[in-house]
């Protein structure tokens, strides 16, 4: 027997469910029809009348939750699309992030963004914002990259008592599989290293950190090793980790699939130079999307987001400096 | 469901608690109405008050007849800018009210936010964000937790709206989300003519903004807003639907902001004609006037309760005054409640 | 204003050219049918097309009817996810949509987006975001600002929107702020019974969106949007009504979605009362029926149409198929139509 | 006589208006009032018929706006404070930041973001999101800190054929003053030396710029050079100007108002880490705001944002180190 990344989400909303009758669910089409990806199928049915379908209000819908917070509820909010909370934004980063500190009132929602791109999605689809809810103070942003992560944080997002931006990534839904969920491992804030090494760190996190890991494969063959470190989640990043890797290599990658101005890489390359700027044994390296929308053409969306390749060639020039 | 009715006439005084709610409302409006007053000096004086001052003048009486329908440690109010009135019929003490725009340490916003932006949440009093419209699903959602924890009995919930605020999206979303849910919420829309400088004609195109109840599929209402006995009816009979299960209640209320959009505008773009409309009747006159006609007060009794509010505005101020101010040293720098979840900051 | 009456009658064929539009709408859904079926099947054969397929299966008559009354070149338009039937009428030509799903170089969107989201806004054909509700007020703003270049004419914008969409705080503010500048717009509201998976009940709580109408101050008609004759009488009322200043239409359609969502979903969840209603019935027979029916075609045309169709179809995608996809290395990577404003990569 | 910040606004969209009948302004209280700020005062009877009052929607103004554009026009959006542009985020970073890549059509619009903290404005009525917006491809985000740039660049802004946030702030509005409105030295994209120095680099923008100035006036009394790069825009950023004066001095400190996470210095040390590492005798520093919401107290705002003391304080630590 194995499980998806997907079905870890949905066992974990099983289980947050199960333990804790404040737990709810609120979105679009999750109800009879267990969401547009069945994150949340037969949960209706496991637990009646606590799993509801939304409108399309995505303001309404992350404004309702953060009501039903302030009255002791724990909602878990599923976008249809990551890039949809554009529109549930103000409420996010207005009313949830500002409330305990305006008020001293803590504000436990879990908002699910399934995000990242996917051959085909186009513009739309396939956005990942991360970046854009960790500017904002008062938010809590994660990123899992594993099965057994994607189960772990989630029922951890559900326990925090502040709002947490669960980032789940739709190319991992189907094809990312696990033999069974282990205990857990880390707590969110704490970064892993996903593959250890000596010549070079890439820091990285959600779907890439399996393109690092390719392209670590990759250039163990030209005997390079190449340490990968998964961030896990990017707000609170676990600075301590990344800086102890980079002393251990003394070389730096960065990488995202999000667009290339600002974002996480440019936290982790700012934090690294500013605070190990000796232990760099050569210029720090970022490597990102291109600067474009999402292409909806498999042979265009394949070269706007970073691979295997131009991931290796990357290490190349950073190894070869 | 019925479609939207309008009461223009006065409370008839049939029911037997009509005269004492009445005059409960007054002195809620008359407090609020001294204590604005007192702060709009304060801020004219200068040095005290920090930012802006928001004041209800003419809403008195549509927002206190909404509060006084509402019970505190029981009901949910959302209250927004005009609302002082409203909430000290809820219950919401004057000194929130000073210490916030004073932005004492003492005060529920700590000098953390400020002005109508106060609230106790955890005691059903929701402190509101600027960005209009934002509020009703965040009522709303207090509600649809209550009921899903078994707990709502007949707790209501309430939150304001302008004229200005029906054209947000965020209020279109909640109100329909509300709608949806059968929520037991009332709704009061005070068109009071203007937002900020806007008129109704530049804001919306249909007749009477209770046209849009139906839409919802909600009780509409309209009211005159000027006249407390209506307002109080129509309150009375609105929180009575809503704790029947009637869902949600939608009552518009005409008037006249009877003030600039802040302490800081005069308001000189409001045109004669609206000033002689009938929207422009001060609330708090006619209620006044009602009050003596009647023989609930006399003269020298309206008079009396004019001093004790002065009184109570000029305690607090003072005594806020000697309370401390924050101070960035000792305050704890941390936007999550979560401690091990928050991040030093990153400069060097 | 005049309030929401229902028009559910047929057309009645009283007006001269009511056959001729009958027969050339009747041509667009066909064509609009049959391209359809080819991209599910497409779909369905797996590798050709990446990303899903949404089809109007039921819807064909509505969106056909609304199409027909726009000139290409005069008229701005800004379909919705269902409105291939429209699309044609409009003067789309097919290959625009199967070179945008093939994601063909050739495309007006060069393969950079798929399937629905296409359009040539340069053309007054606007190119639709995935967030639902967003594209009334770009049409808004389109007309707005030809009228403020004094070359507006009599020419008009109409937008789609589905019962889900409605929802949404984007669509209500651009409906009222298209009333409040009294803009000649239809608004083609096709309440399907579902959103996705979600049923009305779970979307809006108002027993007739029409109802939204007067909250508008716009005028509002329901129609069944099975019937293309009453379809097209609706239509081309509104359009005169809107050509002539009576600003915004609101035209809500009455139809069951005869599809899944898209060709990925079997739709399992609508009920057999719902497939069984009223609403269920599909547009394109009773067209085809009435047809036949009033003797303006015989079998053996309709038959031919179909074929016609056909050919028309498997010689747009045997074209397409020849024609060269997006090459990561040739494409001009650019967000910016600034060149000179375009920022490198900052990579290493 | 002397013209404002805030007139050199009112002055740059009368003389839009006046040579190109393309443009118009749309926005809350614009019109008769002449807006919050006062920004388009009399401009409604300077230009009748092309400056209107929007309804309070934000969604549907730049929603309208892009149309307009497609239609030939160049709309000028005025927010009432940046802050409520976070309702109108969607049209922003989705609709007009992708119709240029999507559908070839040029998107000609400004929208105006009253940014920055004041006195007692507090959470909601001080944010600086010019980071936010740069994280998206397919907008051009200015920041002017001078009263020629406020002049200069919001005419170029409207010049340009693609969507321009134009990030002005309050703090500048009133008491920053120019004798008259010279020439336009710099275009869009090109980076300002405020003042030049050898021992280090302030690279700012916006208000900051001023501080910063300050803070260098401060150290010269120590017998110090402080450099000081005003950006200008923060997207494009003139990465040229950034490391040549980063190769004059050798120390940079990255300066801004916003929240401390990810923004705009974030990209600056990252840039300067990878593309000038040797140029740096220091590990680059950055200071930012608080990572709070904005408070409404002055003695908790004042801490807040950074000021000429701990930009002073930081400074120092540089070139102690
Ligand atoms: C989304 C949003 N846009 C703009 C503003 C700025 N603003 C604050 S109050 C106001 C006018 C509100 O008018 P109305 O809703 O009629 O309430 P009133 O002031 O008349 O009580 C505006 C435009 C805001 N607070 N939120
Ligand atoms: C703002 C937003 N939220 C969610 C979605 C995802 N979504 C795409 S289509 C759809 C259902 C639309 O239903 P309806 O408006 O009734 O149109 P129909 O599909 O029935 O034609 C949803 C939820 C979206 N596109 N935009
Ligand atoms: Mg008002
Ligand atoms: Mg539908």
């Amino acid at each position: 027997m194995s499980i998806t990344y997907l079905e870890a989400i949905r066992e974990a909303q099983y289980e947050a469910l199960r333990h804790d009758p404040a737990v709810f669910l609120y979105g679009q089409d999750i109800s009879t029809f267990g969401g547009a990806f069945k994150a949340t199928k037969n949960l209706d049915k496991e637990f009646p009348g606590r799993v509801f379908d939304a409108p399309i209000s995505e303001d309404a819908m992350v404004g309702m939750a953060i009501g039903a917070a302030v009255e002791g509820a724990r909602p878990i909010v599923e976008m249809q699309f990551a890039d949809f909370s554009s529109v549930g934004f103000n409420q996010i980063v207005n009313q949830a992030a500002t409330l305990y500190w305006r008020t001293n009132t803590p504000c436990p929602i879990t908002i699910r963004l399934p995000s990242g791109g996917t051959a085909g999605s186009g513009p739309f689809h396939s956005q990942s914002m991360e970046a854009i809810y960790a500017h904002y103070p008062g938010l809590v942003i994660v990123t899992p990259a594993t099965v057994e992560d994607a189960y772990w944080m989630l029922l951890d997002s559900v326990a925090i008592n502040d709002p947490v931006i669960y980032c789940e990534h739709k190319f991992l839904y189907y094809h990312l599989k696990a033999d069974q969920i282990g205990d857990r491992e880390l707590p969110i804030g704490k970064a892993r290293i996903a593959r250890p090494g000596r010549h070079a760190t890439i820091v990285t996190y959600s779907a890439m950190v399996h393109e690092a890991l390719r392209a670590a494969e990759e250039l163990q063959l030209d005997g390079y090793q190449i340490e990968v470190v998964d961030l896990r989640s990017v707000k609170p990043m676990d600075t301590d980790t990344i800086l102890a890797s980079v002393a251990r290599t003394g070389r730096l990658l960065a990488l995202g699939e999000a667009f290339p101005w600002g974002g996480v890489t440019a936290e982790i390359v700012s934090r690294v130079a500013s605070e190990a700027f000796h232990l760099l044994d050569a210029p720090p390296m970022r490597l990102n999307s291109k600067d474009t929308p999402i292409p909806y053409h498999p042979n265009l969306w394949k070269a706007h987001r970073p691979t295997v390749s131009t991931i290796a060639a990357a290490l190349r020039r950073l190894l070869r400096y | 469901m019925s479609l939207a009715e309008t009461i223009q006439h006065s409370g008839t005084g049939q029911e037997a608690d009509f005269r004492p709610r009445f005059l409960s409302a007054y002195q809620h409006m008359l407090l609020a109405r001294v204590l604005e007053e007192k702060l709009g000096a304060l801020y004219r004086a200068g040095g005290r008050i920090v930012g802006g001052v928001y004041v209800g003048k003419g809403q008195e009486a549509f927002s206190a007849a909404l509060g006084v329908q509402l019970q505190k440690g029981k009901d949910i109010y959302g209250p927004l800018i005009r609302d002082q009135a409203g909430r000290i019929a809820y219950g919401e003490p004057i000194l929130d009210a000073v210490r916030t725009y004073l932005g004492a340490l003492t005060g529920p916003m700590r000098g953390r936010d400020g002005n109508i932006h106060r609230g106790r949440p955890q005691e059903g009093l929701m402190a509101m964000i600027s960005h209009l419209g934002s509020m009703l699903s965040v009522v709303a959602g207090a509600l649809f937790a209550r009921r899903l924890a078994g707990r709502l009995g007949d707790a209501i919930g309430a939150t304001s709206i302008g004229d200005g605020g029906t054209s947000t999206g965020s209020f279109h979303e909640a109100m329909n989300m509300a709608a949806v849910e059968k929520l037991p919420i009332i709704v009061s829309v005070a068109n009071n003519q203007f937002a900020y400088s806007t008129p109704n004609n530049r804001q919306f195109a249909c007749e009477n903004l209770v046209d849009r109840a139906a839409g919802y599929g909600v009780e509409g209402v309209t009211v005159d807003a000027t006249d407390l006995g209506a307002c109080l009816e129509v309150f009375q009979q609105a929180a009575k639907r809503a704790r029947a299960g009637g869902g949600p209640q939608m009552i518009v209320g005409r008037l006249l902001r009877l003030a600039g959009h802040g302490e800081h505008d005069d308001a000189s773009y409001i045109p004669d004609t609206a000033k002689k409309g009938l929207g422009a009747r001060d609330c708090l006159a006619v209620a006044e006037q009602r009050l003596l006609d009647e023989g609930w007060l006399n003269a020298a009794e309206v008079k009396e309760m004019y001093a004790e509010a002065r009184r109570k505005v000029d305690q607090a101020v003072s005594k806020v005054s000697k309370e401390p101010l924050p101070d960035p040293f000792k305050e704890n720098w941390q936007a999550l409640s979560s401690a091990d979840l928050v991040e030093g900051q990153h400069e060097a």
